[in-house]
């Protein structure tokens, strides 16, 4: 028999490739784009007030539904699917919680909103996994449903949301001198994470968009995973929804209507593929605070609408090119 | 004075009504009508309700409803297909005047009867192309929602202009007038931030940015009035309690808000359903023979919490929602 | 090499299996018993990993039964394999190639600790000990199946099975791309499941392996069961004869 | 040796089989819903003026620009890529040739034109194809840098196009009776389904789609296939531009904007798959005449807008369903 | 088997091949005459198949020189092996997979007609002939790699390669997925490549297969080059021993 006790090998790796394993420094490539973005913008911006706190707050409160939608999306491309009704799921959530709350009090607007958002979900979920249509259809045409519903649930009018509970909770409130909006999503990105990286639920995500037939393979049941994320996008849209009534203090058919893109953009900048199997749910709040800053500093500059549509082209191109070329081998 | 595109005097809208006689003509005849918008909203739908009044007292059958979504190619398509339903009437919105020239041209050929809303397509003719014009007295919304702006802040101060940043004849005739109005009309009143906007979801940013340089701002005119919910969002995020709100439009958050006593001192509107109306009596006179009107207008309103809840019935046809009603008690 | 008397772990009647227009296999019937190993040889195409697939529940027969320990199975789905004990390496191998070796080695069955949080620390030390077993050199549990070489991949397929049966493997030519010594130890770790009563059905295409390891060889030609002989009653000549159809 | 001269077994293969494999019904599925909802409309608005010869042309007349993108996108799709940009290089390249031919003729219209599509299209290849970026982050920042530029190109005007001979060749005109849209479009499907099936060029796409490694160790350049699949959508996209322009008779900076998800879901629905290496030009043509029935269809049914979006969702949802089942096997 | 005095066709110094941390390859030096068979051996993952993807422009080395006839060359991409007259059989075979069978064969030189047509019945006619002389059985001409077996798609990778090969070809394992008359075949026409002038070097985990068909045996053991023979100065044990590292 060979000399062949040592299955793991550390023979041919040296002590500084076993430190770059551990921190794994492709991974933070990513977030090089958002830093260079940042800086550019602290020294072009320094008298245009983009460094206050009271403006990086309030960028963090103007991605927060983003944010939250992202992480949904990070489940569902991790899973080798795609959601693009999570726009339309926004308006109904937050359409169907303010008309009952006006009605039913708070609980039942929370409950009616984040179970909407859920029952897309559902819907969406059941129809890719076991009818076995392609994602991209399914929510290409439950987003135009959806948006029809979100519509004629209102008859195209804003409704008001007056309950302050539910507007501070969710929108304009702070808890210990946080506003609320931070709390959420600290709370989503947190959780998102765990269960993304933690658990084995987000293990058999990462399986099954990687190779779907190890995963089935192995015991676990592709079909109930991807319902789970499809269910996680239309919930968290669901959510992004209540916290952009509380923010607005009202609701429209026309919420979320123009997040898919941004989202989408967010979560690939982050380091999630669109072809599933590998995806992070911090690189997607970074992608998203890139975005929002991006937006928040273009503004600042004074642009014409025109002007910051060009430049916001440009700088995402530097922004990728620095950080997501691909690894030549 | 508003004056037609070829210089025809205004007539009032109420002018343009239907005889017992005429209904009794139009009765029975099969008469068919498409309602051929360019986009849809609340402001739609009254025209569309105030039309479809008119046209059931005539027996007519509204056939086909579009929305061309702001899209020039869109709406020539719409109108194409409208015709193969062979319409008698139709009400449409010209996208723009250059682009919608070659798109009516069709429904010229068949004989339909055109009602154009706010604008015209380049090179028609009164009577041969077209048998009226009607609309809001776009010029009168601009101004009034600078008087009512100026009126709230003392005549004197600073104010942001958040401008449609889309060519939209409708948009462009009332934030110009607005502009306008304040330039001439209001020598101590300095307009000191301005910024497009095409995207109502990003107005909270846009208000967030404008307010962070321009702190002092006395008031902001928002060319509508859903991105109006983001500027309210990005004045209480601020703390904001000074700057004053006009908008344009009659919707039930920024009326609640100017109702309690909020931000919002004005809503501009004009009379949407009477809109409607006025153009169905003009195109089914057109059926008839008769000589409809060249250019027909409706007054704008300024509707203050004086007169809110005759406001709404007046604009839109319909009773202001309960939660002004109760507000207002 | 005694034929054990017992129910059979597995036992495959008129099994059928057509692709649009192509039959994979016609009528095909096999028992194989708790500690037996079974080869299934034939050339190319034959339809042995089709085989192996219907026996996990990758594909549905056409036609035909599979019992495990005597109970008929309708596998709808590859999932339940696991479920009955079943043990698979793939031709494929059906790793997820983006996923490092210890989470493909736990895939399925991921230890959690008291919080429910995965348990990373033991799955990549009990990772290390399986390879390590194994023989099959890998530079860290932390790689990515990717980056692996052919063999190390193959290697990660056979730990994973070998450490999980506890009914019945199926192995589709698991020493394919292994290297002499590693293919060594593997027929070692083979007959060691005998002992822990294992059935085992394997794929290969070589005969040395096939003598050194099976109590039984069916052969396949063409979708065709042409016969199975007890190893101890039969030769190469006469397995390549009725592998190649000629006499 | 073995009796083994047959490398090709016909013995396994059953006629019925040999049949089927030369004529690949599954390849034909995908049109099943197309049928299903020409059926469909046929039946409930055979009073309505579907049916009718008009009404039939005027829907390949209005896909006519859609199909044609969507020929591009079967070859970046194909090629494993993806292009959201083409509906900025539509507007850019319309606007271009509209300005250009004002002054320089219809020749240098033209030319510019089609050329703004082709540089569009290599910027995206070569930053695709040369820097490593992926295609989406890469196509989504040109989406908008290139609508910015369009807007400021002629800030936000329509520019009418008057050459009637550059109408009659791309818009309205007819040659043998047949409206030149209508040969725009079986040209490039014609050719586009040529080049795709018959070509080296196309087995290259489909080759570096389905797995580059592959395609690149055959002597395969991918990047230049790469290049050029991103090349032919800007092409194609400014040959859109040009019809739309012809159609309307001026362009517009919002030609094409809304064409995006319409596009690809008609390509997707042609059985062209997302993660590339198989396609279908016919497919897409299909797929684009089905979109363009629907939206016909259902303005026809008499629907309001929100019902419209509603029942267009179902009707995809079982459109999609009875064509695009995955193979269960 | 006398050694070729003539220029090598390939000629490798020095390489040196790192992967981030791990080092796959060092220091690694070979000559390979036309018309000689040498056999590339070594454990799993020593570096076999990563020589090879260096050789014909897949990966470029961290050192050393490649030189095709004397001629250096900086294969920055693995478009140029081809245009050296280079083919190889890769060990995940690097095949099409959704593209049929002949598509495969001729991918990157499909003929075409007079018009510039794909000639589809060239590719078609000349695919079952190349595939019937292997004497791998494949449904069709037409069928989808994805639905072929193992052994079938190896088969359509080695009958690509040796059909198109004009100086050298590069072996990863061809054989590892072969049944046993398929084996026969394959090791025949790998011998009448001789015949053609052609240089080959063989990757092989059998023994057997090498001393069969090898002019000279290089031994890798964890990317360190063991040594090279000639395998009429050699034996099994030898070759054994360099790759385990046990005397
Ligand atoms: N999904 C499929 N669709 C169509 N044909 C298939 C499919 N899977 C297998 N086949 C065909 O069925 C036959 C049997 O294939 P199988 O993979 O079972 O062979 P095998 O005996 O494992 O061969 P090998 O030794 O080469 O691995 C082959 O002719 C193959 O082309
Ligand atoms: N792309 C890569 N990234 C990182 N490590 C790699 C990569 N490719 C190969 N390696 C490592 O380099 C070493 C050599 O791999 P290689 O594939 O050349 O081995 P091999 O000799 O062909 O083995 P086998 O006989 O198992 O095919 C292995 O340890 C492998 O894990
Ligand atoms: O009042 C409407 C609005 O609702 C908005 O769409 C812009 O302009 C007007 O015509
Ligand atoms: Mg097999
Ligand atoms: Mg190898």
């Amino acid at each position: 028999m060979p000399q062949s006790s040592n299955g793991v090998a550390p023979a041919a790796v040296t002590p500084f490739a076993r430190l770059s394993r551990r921190i794994n420094f492709q991974q933070y490539v990513v977030y090089l784009g958002f830093l260079a973005i940042f800086l550019f913008f602290a020294l072009v911006l320094k008298d245009s007030g983009f460094l206050t706190v009271r403006n990086l707050t309030n960028i963090m409160l103007q991605t927060a539904p983003a944010t939250i939608m992202a992480i949904g999306l990070v489940f569902v491309l991790s899973a080798g699917e795609i959601d693009l009704s999570f726009g339309s799921t926004v308006a109904v959530a937050a359409l169907a919680a303010a008309v009952a709350m006006e009605t039913y009090g708070i609980a039942a607007g929370i409950v009616i909103g984040l179970g909407c958002g859920l029952l897309i979900g559902l819907i969406n979920g059941l129809l890719v996994a076991y009818v076995r249509l392609p994602s991209f259809l399914v929510t290409l045409a439950t987003m135009g449903l959806f948006a029809g519903v979100a519509r004629s649930l209102t008859d195209l009018r804003s409704i008001p949301v007056t309950n302050s509970t539910f507007t501070g909770f969710f929108g304009s409130g702070s808890i210990l001198g946080i506003p609320s909006l931070v709390w959420w999503t600290v709370l989503a990105v947190a959780i998102g994470h765990i269960i993304y990286r933690e658990t084995r639920f987000g293990a058999h995500v990462l399986a099954t968009g990687d190779n779907s037939r190890a995963a089935s393979v192995s015991g676990i049941s592709v079909a109930r995973i991807r319902v789970a994320v499809m269910m996680i996008s239309g919930g968290v849209a669901a959510l992004a929804g209540l916290l952009y009534a509380g923010r607005l203090q009202a609701a429209k058919y026309t919420l979320g209507e123009s997040d898919l893109m941004t989202v989408i953009a967010a979560v690939i900048v982050g380091g999630t593929l669109l072809n599933g199997g590998k995806g992070s749910v911090i690189g997607a709040l970074v992608g998203s605070l890139m975005m929002g800053m991006l937006n928040n500093g273009l503004i600042l500059m004074g642009l014409s609408v025109s002007d910051q549509m060009i430049v916001r082209g440009l700088i995402i191109l530097a922004a990728v090119a620095v950080s997501l070329r691909e690894k030549a081998r | 004075q508003t004056v037609g595109p070829a210089g025809e005097a205004a007539t009032p809208s109420a002018v343009v009504a239907l005889t017992d006689a005429d209904l009794a003509a139009l009765k029975d005849k099969g008469y068919k009508a498409a309602l051929l918008w360019h986009t849809s909203s609340d402001f739609v739908n009254a025209v569309t309700a105030g039309a479809k009044d008119e046209f059931a007292r005539a027996g007519v059958e509204v056939v086909v409803t579009t929305d061309a979504g702001f899209d020039a190619a869109r709406q020539r398509s719409d109108i194409e297909t409208a015709l193969a339903a062979k319409p008698n009437v139709i009400l449409a919105l010209p996208l723009d005047p250059v682009t919608s020239a070659e798109a009516f041209r069709q429904a010229v050929t068949d004989g339909t009867k055109l009602v154009f809303l706010s604008n015209v397509p380049s090179g028609y003719k009164h009577g041969t192309d077209y048998a009226a014009i009607v609309t809001d007295d776009l010029f009168q919304m601009g101004k009034q929602a600078a008087d009512a702006l100026a009126k709230s802040i003392g005549g004197k101060g600073k104010v942001g202009w958040i401008f449609h940043d889309a060519t939209y004849y409708v948009t462009n005739q009332r934030d110009n007038a607005f502009k306008t109005t304040i330039e001439k009309d209001y020598p101590d009143i300095k307009i000191v931030a301005q910024q497009g906007i095409t995207d109502p979801a990003r107005a909270e940013e846009l208000a967030s940015a404008m307010l962070l340089q321009n702190p002092d701002l006395d008031g902001i005119y928002v060319t509508w009035a859903e991105p109006a919910d983001g500027v309210l969002a990005a004045l209480r995020a601020a703390g904001n309690t000074k700057t004053k709100i006009v908008t344009l439009d009659l919707a039930e958050p920024v009326g609640l808000d100017m109702v309690k006593g909020g931000a919002v001192v004005a809503l501009v509107a004009d009379k949407a359903y009477e809109l409607g109306r006025a153009m169905a009596a003009a195109g089914l006179k057109s059926l008839l023979g008769q000589d409809a009107p060249a250019f027909v207008v409706a007054p704008a309103l300024t509707v203050t919490k004086a007169n809110v809840a005759d406001g709404w019935k007046e604009s839109l046809n319909r009773d202001a929602p309960q939660s002004i009603l109760d507000a207002l008690k | 090499m005694t034929m054990t008397p017992s129910e059979p772990v597995l036992s495959l009647k008129g099994i059928r299996k057509t692709f649009d227009a192509i039959t994979a296999i016609e009528n095909f019937s096999l028992d194989v018993h708790p500690g037996e190993i079974v080869a299934l040889v034939g050339d190319n195409g034959a339809g042995k990993s089709t085989l192996i697939k219907i026996i996990s529940g990758v594909y549905a027969p056409t036609a035909g039964s599979v019992a495990i320990e005597g109970q008929t199975v309708s596998m709808a789905n590859a999932t339940m394999a696991r479920a009955h004990g079943i043990e698979v390496v793939y031709q494929d191998l059906a790793l997820a190639d983006q996923q490092p070796v210890y989470m493909n080695m736990f895939l399925g069955r991921e230890p959690v600790n008291r919080f429910g949080l995965l348990d990373r620390r033991r799955m990549i030390a009990e990772t290390e000990k399986l390879v390590t077993d194994l023989d099959v050199r890998i530079p860290s549990a932390h790689s990515t199946i990717r980056d692996l070489s052919g063999g190390q991949r193959q290697g990660v397929a056979i730990a994973r099975a070998t450490h999980w049966a506890s009914k019945l493997i199926l192995l589709d030519e698991p020493t394919a791309a292994l290297g002499v010594a590693e293919t060594a130890k593997v027929e070692t770790i083979v007959q060691s499941l005998k002992t822990r009563d294992i059935g085992v059905l394997i794929i290969s295409h070589s005969l040395d392996q096939v003598f050194k390891l099976a109590d039984r060889i069916c052969v396949l030609r063409r979708g065709k069961q042409i016969g199975v002989r007890k190893t101890s009653e039969t030769d190469k000549n006469e397995i390549v004869s009725m592998i190649t159809g000629l006499h």
